[in-house]
């Protein structure tokens, strides 16, 4: 094993009546995803605005990922068809400057997909993970 | 194309369906056509693939008995598909056995225009090693 | 058409109609063009111009002078006319207070490329049809007019006017434009070419804030990177990361309501293709949602504002091969 | 004097590199002139001018002082300062190399701005006579000989060679380490009577400064016609930034997540945020922020610095100002001439 | 600065298990602001509730963090017990390091590691929180049900036996759904109208409920406790205030052919109507597809037969717009439609039938009084096939993949009324299971089988042919692992159950969730099962899923519970968690108005004094904090950030940010 492992840093904003609650299911039946994955709780994945995203690059996130309720079932019933639309924007521009567009993902997770959460968990850290540090997003002054 | 020795597993690979989902109604034995003429029928197929029991299944002649006219695949309510279960036993036979019935080269000439694309791609499958 | 227009700000002005006109106004050279606001017919007839130069885009000036008491008079090129409704459907003019005056615009000539060619010391400028005679302190040249139009008329996408009073000339066509030749191309590069070719112009950024105080969609009351208590606040690019981010928000803040009037790249001064930017989500809204020109109608929802059950998933971009 | 020939300039260019870092005006694909760092391959651009001017070299868009770490109860500082590897600019214009002597007089007064000293002394100006000025040069309104410019080296580009002159000290020094072959002023003498005779015919050769000055003040600054002339201005800092003798700077904080970071950024007075205060801003509309701009280079600086004048006449502003606003136009208009 | 205390909980082992929290409590100590940390075995307990509400006093917090399982669990709690000693509920956040920690690492040092950069991160995100309190709003006193079935009728009931008003808008002319349609109930076999039409009674004449029949809901604004509903009253062409139901225009009109909804169209009724005797209200409804009057203009007899002058030919659909403070939902169900499923024939042969078809066949009101006949030629059928699943646990595209849930009891039923009405009948039941939980229901099968002989064969029936006047059924019997063939008399077709299709429309009126098959989704599936995520929204019947008549009327009377608790409050508390727009950097540009769903954003044309000293008239955004839900897409349209939430604001969320990042 080596050990300086690349360890990602994965900012998971979810939302507050689907994702975080299935990431709750996904720790109640004792899903194992990495420690890597650190959730922000939000009302509403149309809560997450694209200065976050691109704010925890700055700050050293490797990848960063939004869930919300599937389309059709958001607690605000059109929060997430607007948090769709700007997300697929900003990750096709992110896309155009050359930035990995591997490293932002859009999933939708309902409460009842404990078992989607970790499963999706372990399938974004493994592909940032092989994807490497944020070299092209990152702030050097926010390195230790 | 690689076989492992599973058979089971080939099976089920080359038959491209889940036998898992099959809820035992029996609706694809009550809707074919020959199916009395079977001494396995088309819901046996298919729960027997998924206990791995595929000698007995390769042994009989029910495979033969398979018209292939898919109205088990048809109806069938959860998408099991049993005749591709068939079929890829049916295969598996033919290629356990390691003799062709048909040479691979003489096939061009036994195209038809009208033979349905399935049956094409089926022959393809079953004479090519 | 110049002198149409004189005569048309000046019989307004005189009945009372319009308390101001905003047009342009001549410079020191033949070229320096500047938005002005002329209240009487003295001015309008020692600086008013309309010609290759007039570039600008006068429908930003309307949120400051249309809250001013009395009606205003604009002329809007064809371009400008989109910026305008745009302001109208966000409520950022009064449309009872201006007087909108289109006029035809057959493309505007880019000063920049010109001494490209003739190098500096222009004295004199003079447009003949399809030909551009320049004298320099050093020699005459004739350029082809069509070479020395700007970016954004090269490539224009509508002469026709979209919000007017009152026509000077046609109301012209919407363009079949080639507009976004330069976006796909951009597109068909590896990732690391993008990388490279947005770095080294991002790279240029001096942060003057031209493109963001030019932009008649920024218009904001007070800019997030100019507020000390909004997180963001950005006055240098400090590092690559601020450079991107300014024009990665500013181009997201724009989104679906960017004409794409050009203005942005016209008035850079070092040179960055800011519009190609805003094109690649315009180009995206339109490919993924379904045409959407800013500014065409007044009351129509923006494609951000808005949505469909049936859009695309974010993974058409993330999964995308 | 001495002359080095164009086919020796790279060889010249690597002698100077081995000591110095050198910058050179390069063309970039944009079209546009920038001071870049001079490696094999890279050639002297043309240009009469940079876009961004050469005081860039000395005074930073953004340079950071200090940081802080907090680590417990405590504060731990560190001076940012980095080492300035002694350096040397090529192809100077007259205006820019003008405009240090105008920042040392802000930057080099009591108290001394150590940051901008440093790079003062560490570098080595070798400035390029104009040939061929543009329709928006004026610095012969200020005083400024382009044909024969200031620096610690001056140098004129000939048809086959450059000649190079020691001006001060450091030039002189360099010029003697690099040990060039002498030769006479023909030529160089010849061309600066050409370019004279261009001079004399610049559109805006003959503005002068004689309405401006620290004695103007209270006329220049209640002049009604501060309004129209800001009416149009976006509040951009354009100006600002391609400006040689604009020395504003804001200091700022950063946060890095662990520690904070203070650097100081090129501030413009055209933004509406520029001096705020705990109070608020003092100048509140664009007409008091424009007008500050021009009553700084054309009034308060002079007043405080026995006449000379904030603005070397490089005609960036001309250039780069999106509506075409600049000070040529500010002193035509207050003058009464427009 | 704030003063902030960490409460780390072990929560036994649970969490204690792979985060080291005595590490976590001591790590915290040396956060930015932080003036105690400790941790405890349960925190949730009463004696971990006093370790925080001490430490509050003590050492006068300003915020806490509780580092536990989720905020979905016990954030309440905790905020309650803030509140009981005078720190602002919304100074809580909770680290969730059980759910998000703690059970999903095996290794203690990982475990702890990321339990320290959670508590950080809430540490990090109370640093910026603010009191936050919540406004109150008046609760209308008033409920709506919406769909006047057994649902609805016994919601109803409760809301106005507990002396609250009711109304009840149900789009047919008359109460009852399909309860109104069925013969007789399993597993007791009472008559279905003799137990649904007092109830029915009881509503029209209960001095608290307003029936709102042949009526639809059209739009909805408004918020929990301050609904405002319009309701469309669809023409009838009968002024209901004298329609005294005599029924006399019923017999008189002349447009005789007109299929009976209320038979399935095996029967026929006139274009003017009644749909049943037992109707409420019982009021006549003239047929606009029919009536000849209506139509041409020439015609005019029930106006002329009718003594109370109650035909009205000018009638026009009227709006009327309520205010409620809580909604019932109970649209209920219909029968799948069946045209899909070739193999059964059922759009070939009439003798092929639904069962709820067989319901109205043997129910002495319907289309034979009573008597079992063949609809295709009135003979009595000797063999009875009966097939269930039919568009059931089916995951094509014509199916549902969910069990309906009904059809294994009223198929037991119907064979069970057969045999015994016609013991000449042999009948067969396909089934793949037979499910039967529920009191006295595995009982009635057997009864059904083992007393009246019922044939119940495993195996699903493949084809159904229709031969002469024989209907040939082509099944498999798995037991005996053979193929059947049975020449039937009748078949009937146990359709799946599919919710009303006037769902759709009205939950996205609502603003209530629905799931893929567009049965209305519950706010928790096990502890709130009658109630819509949407707060002042209820759920009754078959809307929220396939469901048998007690447990419908179980959960009528439960939705009804919540309906009174809800209005028995004078106000209700608002989300404290909502919008706020920053009137100084507002542009007026509309675009959150866009993007709000609950139309809580409003604009005012304001006075602001500008720099130069003069004043400007402009455009600003207002939030109405009651109807504001807190979702934040407003937040993220504004390009000048003016637009911000509560509770979760740029900055908190920027904080969370740069703390999970550090």
């Amino acid at each position: 094993m080596q050990v300086n492992e690349f360890k990602p840093k994965i900012v998971a904003f979810c939302c507050n009546w689907c994702s975080y609650a299935g990431a709750d299911l996904a720790g109640t039946n004792r899903l194992n995803y990495p420690a890597d994955v650190k959730i922000i709780r939000v009302p509403c994945s149309c809560r997450v605005n694209p200065l976050f995203v691109l704010r925890a690059f700055q700050r050293g996130a490797d990848g960063v990922i939004i869930c919300g309720c599937h389309p059709g079932d958001c607690h605000y019933t059109t929060g997430n068809y607007y948090a769709r639309r700007r997300m697929t924007l900003l990750f096709s521009m992110l896309d155009y400057l050359g930035i990995e567009k591997e490293r932002t993902r859009v999933e939708w997770v309902s409460a009842a997909e404990g078992a989607k959460f970790a499963a999706t968990m372990n399938d974004f850290v493994a592909t940032v993970t092989k994807l490497g540090e944020n070299k092209r997003l990152e702030d050097l002054r926010c390195k230790k | 194309m690689s076989f492992s020795n599973n058979l089971k597993e080939n099976v089920i690979r080359s038959a491209g369906v889940d036998p898992k989902k099959c809820m035992k109604c029996g609706k694809c034995t009550a809707t074919c056509p020959n199916g009395n003429e079977m001494e396995y029928k088309p819901h046996q197929f298919v729960y027997m693939v998924e206990k791995g029991d595929i000698e007995p299944l390769m042994n009989t002649d029910s495979i033969y008995k398979c018209l292939s006219c898919f109205a088990c695949v048809e109806r069938c309510p959860r998408g099991v598909e049993p005749a591709k279960f068939i079929e890829a036993v049916r295969v598996a036979k033919i290629r356990k056995q390691g003799e062709n019935h048909l040479k691979a080269d003489m096939i061009p000439d036994l195209l038809d225009e009208d033979l349905p694309q399935q049956a094409i791609v089926t022959a393809f499958r079953k004479y090519s090693k | 058409m110049q002198e149409v227009m004189k005569n048309k700000a000046k019989e307004l002005l005189a009945s009372g109609e319009v308390r101001a006109v905003i047009g342009w106004k001549k410079g020191e050279f033949c070229y320096d063009i500047t938005p002005a606001v002329f209240t009487n017919a003295e001015e309008i007839d020692n600086g008013f111009i309309y010609d290759d130069f007039c570039g600008a885009n006068l429908s930003k000036y309307l949120i400051k002078e249309a809250h001013k008491d009395g009606k205003v008079l604009v002329f809007l090129k064809p371009c400008d006319t989109y910026s305008f409704n745009q302001l109208l459907s966000e409520h950022r003019i009064n449309r009872e207070k201006v007087y909108v005056v289109g006029v035809s615009c057959d493309g505007k000539v880019d000063i920049e490329k010109i001494k490209r060619t003739v190098g500096d010391g222009i004295i004199a400028l003079s447009s003949d049809g399809d030909k551009i005679s320049v004298e320099t302190l050093y020699d005459k040249y004739e350029i082809n007019r069509a070479d020395a139009l700007a970016e954004r008329c090269v490539n224009c996408k509508s002469k026709k006017h979209v919000a007017y009073d009152e026509l000077l000339g046609d109301e012209g066509e919407v363009l079949d434009s080639k507009r976004f030749d330069e976006v796909e191309m951009i597109e068909n590069m590896t990732a690391d070419e993008r990388f490279e070719f947005w770095r080294n112009e991002l790279s240029r950024c001096i942060r003057c804030n031209a493109c963001r105080n030019v932009c008649p969609a920024c218009s904001c009351e007070k800019c997030i990177f100019d507020n000390d208590n909004s997180g963001y606040v950005n006055k240098a690019p400090v590092t690559s990361f601020e450079e991107n981010m300014f024009h990665i928000i500013r181009a997201f803040h724009v989104a679906g309501r960017c004409t794409d009037c050009g203005e942005c790249s016209r008035v850079c001064p070092q040179g960055i293709p800011l519009h190609l930017l805003n094109r690649k989500f315009i180009k995206d809204i339109n490919t993924l949602y379904g045409d959407y020109q800013a500014g065409e109608d007044p009351e129509a929802r923006g494609p951000l504002t808005s949505y469909t059950e049936k859009d695309p998933e974010p993974s058409v971009v993330t999964d995308k091969e | 004097m001495v002359k080095i020939s164009f086919e020796k300039l790279n060889s010249l260019f690597e002698k100077i590199s081995e000591k110095y870092d050198l910058f050179v005006p390069t063309k970039k694909n944009d079209g546009q002139s920038y001071f870049e760092k001079w490696e094999q391959g890279k050639t002297v651009s043309d240009d009469l001018n940079t876009v961004r001017s050469a005081k860039d070299f000395f005074f930073p868009q953004h340079e950071d002082i200090v940081s802080f770490k907090l680590d417990g109860k405590n504060i731990e500082i560190t001076d940012e300062r980095r080492e300035v590897r002694p350096f040397v600019m090529f192809g100077v214009r007259a205006c820019d190399v003008r405009s240090f002597s105008i920042l040392d007089k802000v930057f080099l007064s009591e108290p001394v701005d150590t940051f901008y000293k440093a790079k003062r002394e560490k570098g080595i100006v070798i400035s390029l006579a104009c040939q061929k000025p543009s329709e928006t040069c004026f610095c012969t309104t200020f005083g400024i000989d382009p044909t024969e410019p200031e620096g610690d080296i001056r140098a004129w580009k000939g048809n086959d060679c450059y000649y190079l002159e020691g001006v001060t000290e450091k030039g002189n020094a360099l010029l003697s380490e690099l040990s060039l072959e002498e030769c006479d002023r023909t030529e160089v003498d010849a061309q600066i009577e050409n370019t004279k005779k261009i001079l004399d015919r610049l559109p805006l050769g003959k503005l002068d400064t004689d309405s401006f000055g620290g004695d103007k003040l209270k006329e220049l600054f209640d002049s009604e016609k501060w309004a129209s002339l800001s009416e149009s201005c976006l509040g951009c800092g354009t100006c600002t930034f391609v400006c040689p003798t604009c020395q504003c700077y804001d200091i700022k904080d950063f946060e890095t997540g662990h520690g904070v970071k203070r650097y100081r950024c090129w501030d413009s007075c055209m933004y509406s945020d520029f001096t705020k205060m705990a109070h608020g801003n003092p100048r509140l509309t664009q007409l008091e922020r424009f007008r500050q701009r021009f009553m700084h280079k054309l009034v308060y600086f002079p007043a405080n610095n026995s006449g000379e004048f904030g603005c070397v006449g490089c005609g960036r502003c001309l250039n780069k100002c999106p509506i075409s606003m600049n000070i040529v136009k500010v002193m035509k208009t207050l003058k009464g001439e427009n | 600065m704030q003063r902030i205390g960490v409460f780390v909980c072990h929560c036994g082992t649970n969490i204690a298990g792979t985060v080291d929290v005595k590490a976590v409590a001591e790590a915290m100590k040396y956060e930015n602001g932080v003036v105690f940390s400790t941790d405890y075995q349960y925190m949730c307990s009463e004696a971990g509730q006093n370790i925080i509400k001490d430490a509050i006093k003590e050492h006068k917090l300003t915020g806490i963090v509780v580092c536990s399982c989720s905020p979905r669990m016990h954030e309440a709690t905790f905020r309650k017990a803030a509140q009981s000693v005078g720190l602002n509920p919304y100074m809580v956040e909770i680290a969730n390091i059980r759910e998000q920690c703690s059970w999903i690492h095996k290794d203690m040092a990982t475990g702890t590691e990321k339990a320290i950069i959670l508590a950080r991160t809430a540490v990090a995100k109370v640093h910026l929180n603010a009191p936050l309190t919540s406004g109150e709003t008046p609760v209308v006193k008033r409920a709506l049900v919406i769909g006047g079935g057994i649902a609805g009728i016994q919601t109803a009931l409760d809301i106005a036996d507990a002396g609250f008003p009711v109304d009840i808008v149900e789009k047919l002319p008359t109460i009852g759904g399909k309860m109104s349609q069925i013969d007789k109930t399993f597993p007791t076999l009472d008559c279905a109208a003799c137990i649904l039409t007092p109830k029915m009674v009881d509503a029209a004449q209960n001095e608290n409920i307003k029936i709102y029949s042949y009526s639809e809901v059209s739009g909805v604004k408004g918020f929990v406790g301050n609904f405002e509903v319009t309701i469309k009253r669809k023409a009838r062409f009968v002024d209901e205030t004298k329609c005294t139901g005599c029924g006399l225009c019923t017999e008189k009109c002349p447009q005789k052919r007109v299929p009976n909804e209320f038979n399935l169209g095996m029967d026929q009724r006139r274009a003017i109507y009644i749909p049943f005797a037992q109707a409420v209200p019982k009021i006549a409804t003239i047929d606009a597809d029919y009536c000849t009057m209506l139509k041409t203009g020439k015609c005019g007899v029930c106006s002329k037969v009718c003594t109370a002058g109650a035909i009205d030919y000018t009638q026009k659909d009227e709006f009327i717009t309520e205010k409620y403070g809580a909604i019932v939902v109970a649209t209920g169900f219909n029968p799948i439609k069946l045209d899909k499923y070739d193999e059964y024939a059922y759009s070939q042969s009439k003798d092929v039938i639904t069962s709820l078809e067989f319901e109205r066949l043997t129910n002495a009101a319907g289309p034979t009084a009573g008597k079992l006949l063949r609809p295709s030629d009135g003979k009595h059928p000797h063999k009875i096939v009966f097939v269930q699943c039919v568009g059931s646990r089916d995951t094509r595209e014509c199916g549902k993949s969910y069990c309906s849930k009904i059809c294994c009891m009223y198929t037991a039923k119907h064979a069970m009324l057969t045999r015994e009405k016609y013991p000449d009948t042999e009948v067969y039941v396909f089934y793949i299971d037979v499910r039967t939980p529920g009191k006295n229901f595995d009982e009635f099968y057997r009864r059904a089988v083992e007393e009246y002989g019922v044939h119940y064969i495993k195996g699903m029936v493949g084809k159904v042919i229709p031969e002469g006047d024989k209907l040939i059924v082509r099944a498999s019997d798995l037991i005996s692992n053979e193929q059947l063939t049975i020449d039937a008399d009748l078949v009937v077709l146990a359709a799946a159950i599919e919710p009303d299709k006037t769902a759709r429309p009205l939950a996205t009126m609502l603003t209530a969730s629905m799931d893929t098959n567009d049965f209305f989704t519950e706010a928790h599936p096990k502890l709130r099962p009658v109630e819509s995520p949407t707060a002042g929204i209820f759920l009754s019947g078959a809307c929220q899923g396939p469901k048998d008549i007690p447990e419908t009327v179980a959960q009528a009377s439960a939705a009804a519970a919540k309906v009174i608790g809800l209005l028995v409050k004078d106000k209700m508390k608002n989300n404290a968690c909502v919008a706020h727009s920053d009137e100084n950097m507002c542009n007026g540009c509309s675009n959150c108005a866009k993007v709000c769903a609950y139309n809580a954003i409003s604009y005012v044309d304001k006075e602001f004094r500008m720099p130069d000293r003069t004043t400007r008239v402009r455009r600003v955004a207002v939030v109405n904090d009651a109807v504001c839900q807190g979702c934040g897409a407003c937040t993220v349209t504004c390009p000048s950030g003016a637009m911000d939430l509560k509770g979760f604001s740029n900055k908190q969320i920027m904080a969370e940010v740069d703390a999970i990042c550090k």
